[in-house]
């Protein structure tokens, strides 16, 4: 069943248009990775989902309801988390409270215990406000929070930004999980050889436009996507 | 300094800081979550003086219901301000909010002006003599003025860090557009806001007039002190508004053997300004990000 | 005066409904020459504003009456209100206006220091007269061409009278809280000079900013000097509280301040037990005399409340009646310095006392001098153009403001 | 009439001068100044107490612009540390405190006696050539305060502050100096709001402390707001509209004699909000300003 379906969407601020016609889709249980080049568009597209983007048309629908008519807060109701690449924990709120004030959640308290479960290393320090956290920490409390809501898809921009190599295996371990507990997954990443490896699908993002896509696979294959987007490493 | 002199001033500068800090734990709450000075503070809080005096003149003398009044009527006019301007203004810079406040302080004012005309009003509050220990003058009136001014600080600092609805305020405060990915309807988180903010100038606004005389530019008067209590208290944090508060009143007060009745009210600024050098961010500023 | 009721009320339905521009004579002839235009210069806003309404409307009725008895000199008078703002600035753009569009021969009312002194250049310099109740004492000296004339006193002089007061009520111990600015230091500053002189040292002295929340601090200061009483050079606000504030201390203390801040407002909101003994001097207002009470009367009508808060518009109001019976006694043709050189002339001993000008006009006609005794006071000006004020002394007694004694300060 | 015109041009000059100055601040710098009154009021007494001791009133002009620019060197050292709000709250206080030293330190400043018969310029010329003259005084005044903050922009310097203002980073990774422009420019534009203060000082011959209250910095502001920032007209068209606001209500007051009375203080008040409130709305660029909002 595919969940996140964007046909020919053009999203920008201002006058300009970042995104200027992409199609993208997202089934479930499903890993997609969106790769590109720094100023491609990734960020602002995960924004559009999200709502976050003065400027968005086209088709934009999860589980066939229509996002564009929706505001931000009411978009993870349908079923989509967020993880901003930046920013992502409320950092004055302790790590419970930042599990806490997610709304649309059944059983709070039962969810944050299933989540400390999950993310073991919050458990220790719950009464800790995130701003105190480590980098590793601050992107797991980020997990947790977006999975609060028992989403069907996370929405991840580029989670692994400005982490530690090691913490950087971990967090696409934590990715590569995710199917198996019922979420599919739109990795935004510019480590787009780590991501596709974990990955089923994969575009490829230019100039505000997908200039290539198909099996994650394929694309690791493919020696022009090798040439201009996963570098050597 | 003796003795009972040390003691007078220390009891004046708490009851000034009291009256300042609860008009700088107005001006706190908005600071934090809204992120931008409200200068209209100082006149929403007058608004709710004369709400009271209104009610006094319906023949009704319990405070306790003209304050219930100033606080109703504080509560409708911020939240009438939120939806008619402030709202509006999200997404904007923080100057253009607050010029917008100052615009707004002044149409209060002048509203406030025309319908109560410039004449000054009184509530009608048996006084009560002070009891007099050594030499220092213990007046029973500071107490409810103290519970007062702490009580408020109290019920703001259980709705911040105690409910849920607080939690979406920090939240929002902390980060808006990560609280709408959240699910947090900022709306409702605003209105809220607003609403406790004009509970908090309800009570503020009843005290700065039992405690003076009620005129049209009450408010506005306050406005400066409680800015730098505000500033130096700290941005989200109802104990550091009061704390700050208190802190401002006594030194202020304290200073006078020193500097004189004219420069005292210099020292709050003086203050400000020789703290921020040192800590840009406060006296007990968390460490919130330069936007 | 008698024979006019029917005009008055005539005059005055039309004062009630706002007519602001007054050029028509009552029972008179016919303008015979050019009208006398006077710009009522007040404070209608800011921080005079509970004085310059009063002000305005009593110079416009003021002018009535002139006209109603026909004018002076043949010359109708026409009124152009304009409000000072109580700034400078302010005051500064609506003399030229004055001056300049609306061509007045007198700007009358200016009540801050700082707008009298703002205005006085540009009227010393198109040769316009100037009527004035601002206080500052310098507004003497730098009038060069005997142009300005002062209608109340300085607060110097206001606080000279208290002291003489607490002097010949055998007060030793006296203390001065000032309101920081002109008109509240102006106050003490008298006491002070006139305590000095007496070869006595205030116990105490205390200048305030306004607007506190509280004043204990200022007040705890100025009681541990032990005074008997203490000097307010204050306004209403913060005379409340302080009152309010020293009963709570306990202080067995007596207030003396201007009538402008003890005044049945501060009654009012201090309640009678609280304002007991609340002692008021007052430049007056010459309560027993012929013209106080017409304007009283009038006042009530035409403004409403109590004229004993205004002392000021009595000032006003004399300014008009005062400057007519210069005009009658210098003719119809006469210039504005020469209406001016007539001005002590009709005002100061000798002469028949006149309580207006309509009373005035008569005498002058036949030949007689006139001696103008006003709302505001006997009205002689002295070589500086200001008037040697009377004073009242009233007691706040079981609510009500009591007149207890005249005061002629030499 | 024309003398009464002459007047109303000469304080909107001096309110449009302050405004090139906050311009100067905020349009081209960003930085949010609330004390504009401070450097005003320092240039005023400068200035005023220097031709009163004698000095010409070359020198008190010269006078005012450098010690508000020098004020403003500590102040503005302060400013480029703290965030946009504490800065405004900063500001405020600064010229709270210039009022308050003003009005307690009497030996200098006349205290709340305030400081009467400020000499005027152009005595030699008769009154209304006094008055043509210090209103050509003024405008040319302007005129060089225009053309500075025009060859400031188009200078190199000028590109730096636009820099500065759109991209602070990419700045320093240039390897210029933010702070130091920043700085510069918060001199040069409190110089210009002390120029102002000579010349209101000069004019009116008379000061106190009650004329530089905070009220002025905010209708400055709404001047700025009204006629749009980043660009000098906007700026002189602002100033304008203000001082139009300030004295219609005397127009207002012959249109509708009686009825307006002692509620026009509040009227102008409600006037100048409303304005500020819509401005920022509906119209954030003002009337012809470049838009520039952060």
């Amino acid at each position: 069943m595919t969940l996140l379906a964007i046909e020919q969407m053009v999203a920008g601020y201002g006058e300009i248009d970042i995104v200027t016609g992409i199609d993208i889709a997202v089934h479930e249980k499903e890993i997609v990775t969106v790769a590109g080049t720094n100023g491609a568009g990734k960020s602002t597209l995960a924004k559009a989902i999200m709502g976050l983007v003065p400027r968005c048309r086209g088709v934009l629908r999860f589980c066939g309801e229509d996002l564009l008519a929706m505001r931000p807060e009411d978009r993870i109701k349908v079923g989509v988390a967020y993880v901003p690449q930046v920013e992502n924990v409320f950092p004055s709120l302790t790590i419970v409270e930042n599990l806490q004030v997610v709304v649309g959640v059944q059983n709070h308290a039962a969810r944050i215990a299933e989540m400390l479960d999950l993310f073991p290393a919050l458990a220790a320090r719950r009464r800790v406000r995130a701003e105190a956290l480590s980098g590793g920490e601050r992107q797991q409390l980020a997990f947790a929070r977006a999975l609060m809501t028992q989403p069907k898809m996370m929405l991840l921009d580029e989670p692994t930004a400005a982490l530690s190599p090691n913490l950087v295996a971990q967090v696409f371990d934590t990715i590569r999980k995710l199917p198996a507990i019922g979420v599919a997954a739109l990795v935004i990443e510019q480590r787009a050889r780590q991501s596709l490896e974990i990955s089923d699908r994969g575009y490829v993002l230019d100039s505000g436009k997908a200039v290539m896509s198909g099996a994650a696979r394929d694309l690791l294959a493919d020696a022009r996507m090798a040439d201009l987007y996963l570098g050597g490493a | 300094m003796n003795a009972a002199l040390f003691f007078n001033l220390l009891l004046n500068g708490v009851i000034e800081g009291l009256i300042i800090g609860l008009a700088a734990l107005a001006l706190n709450l908005v600071f934090a979550v809204a992120r931008f000075p409200n200068t209209a503070t100082g006149d929403i809080m007058t608004v709710g003086a004369y709400a009271g005096i209104a009610v006094q003149g319906l023949g009704i003398s319990s405070t306790v219901l003209q304050m219930l009044a100033a606080v109703v009527v504080c509560m409708a006019l911020c939240v009438v301000l939120y939806r008619l301007v402030f709202r509006r203004l999200q997404g904007r810079s923080m100057l253009a909010v607050l010029l917008a406040s100052i615009g707004l302080a002044f149409i209060i004012r002048a509203a406030v002006f025309l319908i109560a005309g410039p004449e000054q009003r009184v509530f009608q509050i048996p006084l009560q003599r002070a009891i007099d220990i050594g030499g220092v003058a213990l007046q029973p009136s500071m107490l409810w003025l103290a519970v007062t001014a702490f009580g408020c600080m109290a019920v703001v600092f259980a709705v911040l860090f105690l409910t849920p609805i607080g939690r979406r305020m920090r939240a929002v405060a902390d980060n808006r557009a990560l609280a709408r990915t959240s699910g947090i309807d900022v709306d409702r988180v605003m209105v809220a806001l607003w609403l406790l903010t004009g509970a908090v100038c309800g009570v503020a606004g009843m005290v700065l007039g039992i405690n003076t005389v009620v005129m049209p530019e009450n408010g506005w008067n306050i406005l400066l002190p409680a800015f730098a209590a505000a500033v130096l208290g700290g941005v989200g944090s109802p104990v550091g508004a009061i704390v700050a508060g208190l802190a401002l009143g006594i030194v202020q007060e304290l200073s006078t053997p020193f500097v004189g009745f004219t420069y005292k009210i210099a020292l709050s600024f003086v203050a400000l300004i020789v703290i921020l050098a040192i800590r840009p961010r406060g006296l007990f500023g968390a460490a919130v990000k330069v936007r | 005066m008698s024979a006019n009721t029917i005009d008055r009320r005539r005059l005055l339905g039309a004062a009630g409904t706002g007519a602001l521009l007054w050029a028509v004579g009552g029972a008179g002839p016919a303008r015979a020459g050019e009208p006398f235009r006077i710009g009522a210069l007040n404070p209608i806003t800011g921080a005079g504003s509970l004085y310059g309404a009063g002000m305005q409307k009593a110079i416009i009725f003021s002018a009535e009456e002139v006209n109603a008895a026909g004018g002076a000199g043949g010359r109708m008078l026409e009124v152009f209100p304009e409000d000072s703002q109580t700034q400078p600035d302010a005051g500064v753009l609506a003399a030229k206006r004055l001056i300049e569009v609306k061509k007045v021969h007198a700007i009358m009312g200016t009540w801050s220091s700082g707008v009298a002194l703002a205005v006085m250049p540009i009227q010393e310099a198109a040769g316009v007269i100037h009527m004035t109740s601002a206080g500052a004492s310098i507004i003497s000296t730098q009038d060069k061409k005997d142009l300005v004339y002062r209608f109340s006193t300085t607060g110097q002089r206001s606080g000279r009278a208290i002291a003489s007061i607490l002097a010949k009520d055998g007060v030793q111990r006296v203390a001065t809280m000032a309101f920081n600015n002109a008109s509240g230091r102006d106050i003490t500053d008298g006491v002070k000079g006139a305590w000095t002189e007496m070869g006595r040292k205030l116990v105490a002295e205390v200048v305030y900013e306004p607007n506190r929340p509280s004043y204990r601090s200022e007040l705890q200061r100025i009681l541990a000097g032990k005074p008997e009483a203490i000097v307010l050079g204050a306004y209403v606000p913060d005379t409340t509280i302080i009152v309010r504030e020293a009963w709570q201390l306990n202080a067995k203390v007596k207030f003396i301040g201007p009538g402008y801040a003890v005044s049945p407002k501060l009654v009012e909101s201090l309640g009678p037990e609280v304002a007991q003994g609340l002692m008021a001097v007052d430049y007056v207002s010459a309560l027993n005399g012929a013209a106080y009470t017409h304007f009283a009367e009038r006042y009530r009508k035409v403004v409403g409340g109590d004229p004993a808060d205004g002392f000021f518009a009595a000032c006003a109001y004399d300014m008009v009646q005062v400057t007519a019976l210069a005009i009658e006694a210098a003719g119809g043709s006469a210039d504005n310095a020469a209406i001016a050189a007539k001005l002590r002339e009709v005002a100061n001993p000798p002469g028949t006392p006149v309580s207006s000008f309509a009373e005035g006009k008569a005498l002058l006609k036949a030949g007689q001098k006139v001696n103008y005794e006003g709302a505001s006071g006997p009205l002689d000006f002295d070589e500086h153009g200001d008037v040697r004020p009377l004073f009242k002394l009233s007691v706040i007694r079981k609510g009500q403001l009591e007149f207890r004694q005249m005061l002629d300060l030499k | 009439m024309l003398s009464y015109l002459v007047a109303i041009a000469i304080i909107g000059g001096i309110y449009s001068l302050l405004t090139l100055g906050l311009n100067l601040h905020y349009g081209f710098t960003g930085l949010i100044n609330f004390g504009h009154v401070g450097f005003f009021a320092l240039g005023a007494y400068a200035s005023a107490l220097l031709t009163l001791a004698g000095l010409p009133f070359a020198a008190g002009f010269a006078a005012a612009m450098l010690i508000a620019a020098l004020v403003a060197l500590p102040l503005g050292l302060l400013a480029i540390r703290l965030r946009d709000d504490y800065l405004a709250i900063v500001t405020l206080g600064f010229s709270e405190i210039i009022r308050i030293v003003i009005t307690s330190e009497e030996w200098l400043t006349g205290g709340v006696q305030g400081l009467p018969g400020i000499p005027r310029p152009f005595g030699g010329l008769g009154v209304g050539g006094a008055e043509y003259a210090y209103l050509g005084l003024v405008v040319a005044l302007n005129g060089l305060a225009f053309l500075l903050v025009h060859r400031l922009a188009a200078s190199p310097f000028g590109r730096l502050i636009k820099a500065v203002r759109d991209n602070e980073v990419a700045l320093v990774s240039l390897g210029k100096d933010p702070v130091g422009v920043k700085i510069r420019v918060f001199m040069i534009g409190a110089g210009l709001a002390g120029l102002a203060g000579a010349l209101y000082a000069h004019y009116i011959t008379y000061l106190s402390p009650e004329q530089v209250i905070p009220l002025v910095t905010f209708y400055v502001w709404m001047a700025m707001i009204i006629g749009g920032t980043g660009r000098n007209a906007g700026v002189v068209l602002g100033a304008g509209i203000l001082v139009l606001i300030l004295e219609g209500s005397r127009f207002v007051r012959d249109l509708f004699p009686g009825v307006l009375d002692t509620e026009m203080a509040s009227i102008r008040l409600a006037i100048i909000g409303l304005c500020l409130v819509l401005f920022v709305l509906f119209r954030p660029r003002g009337l012809i300003g470049d838009g520039v909002e952060r």
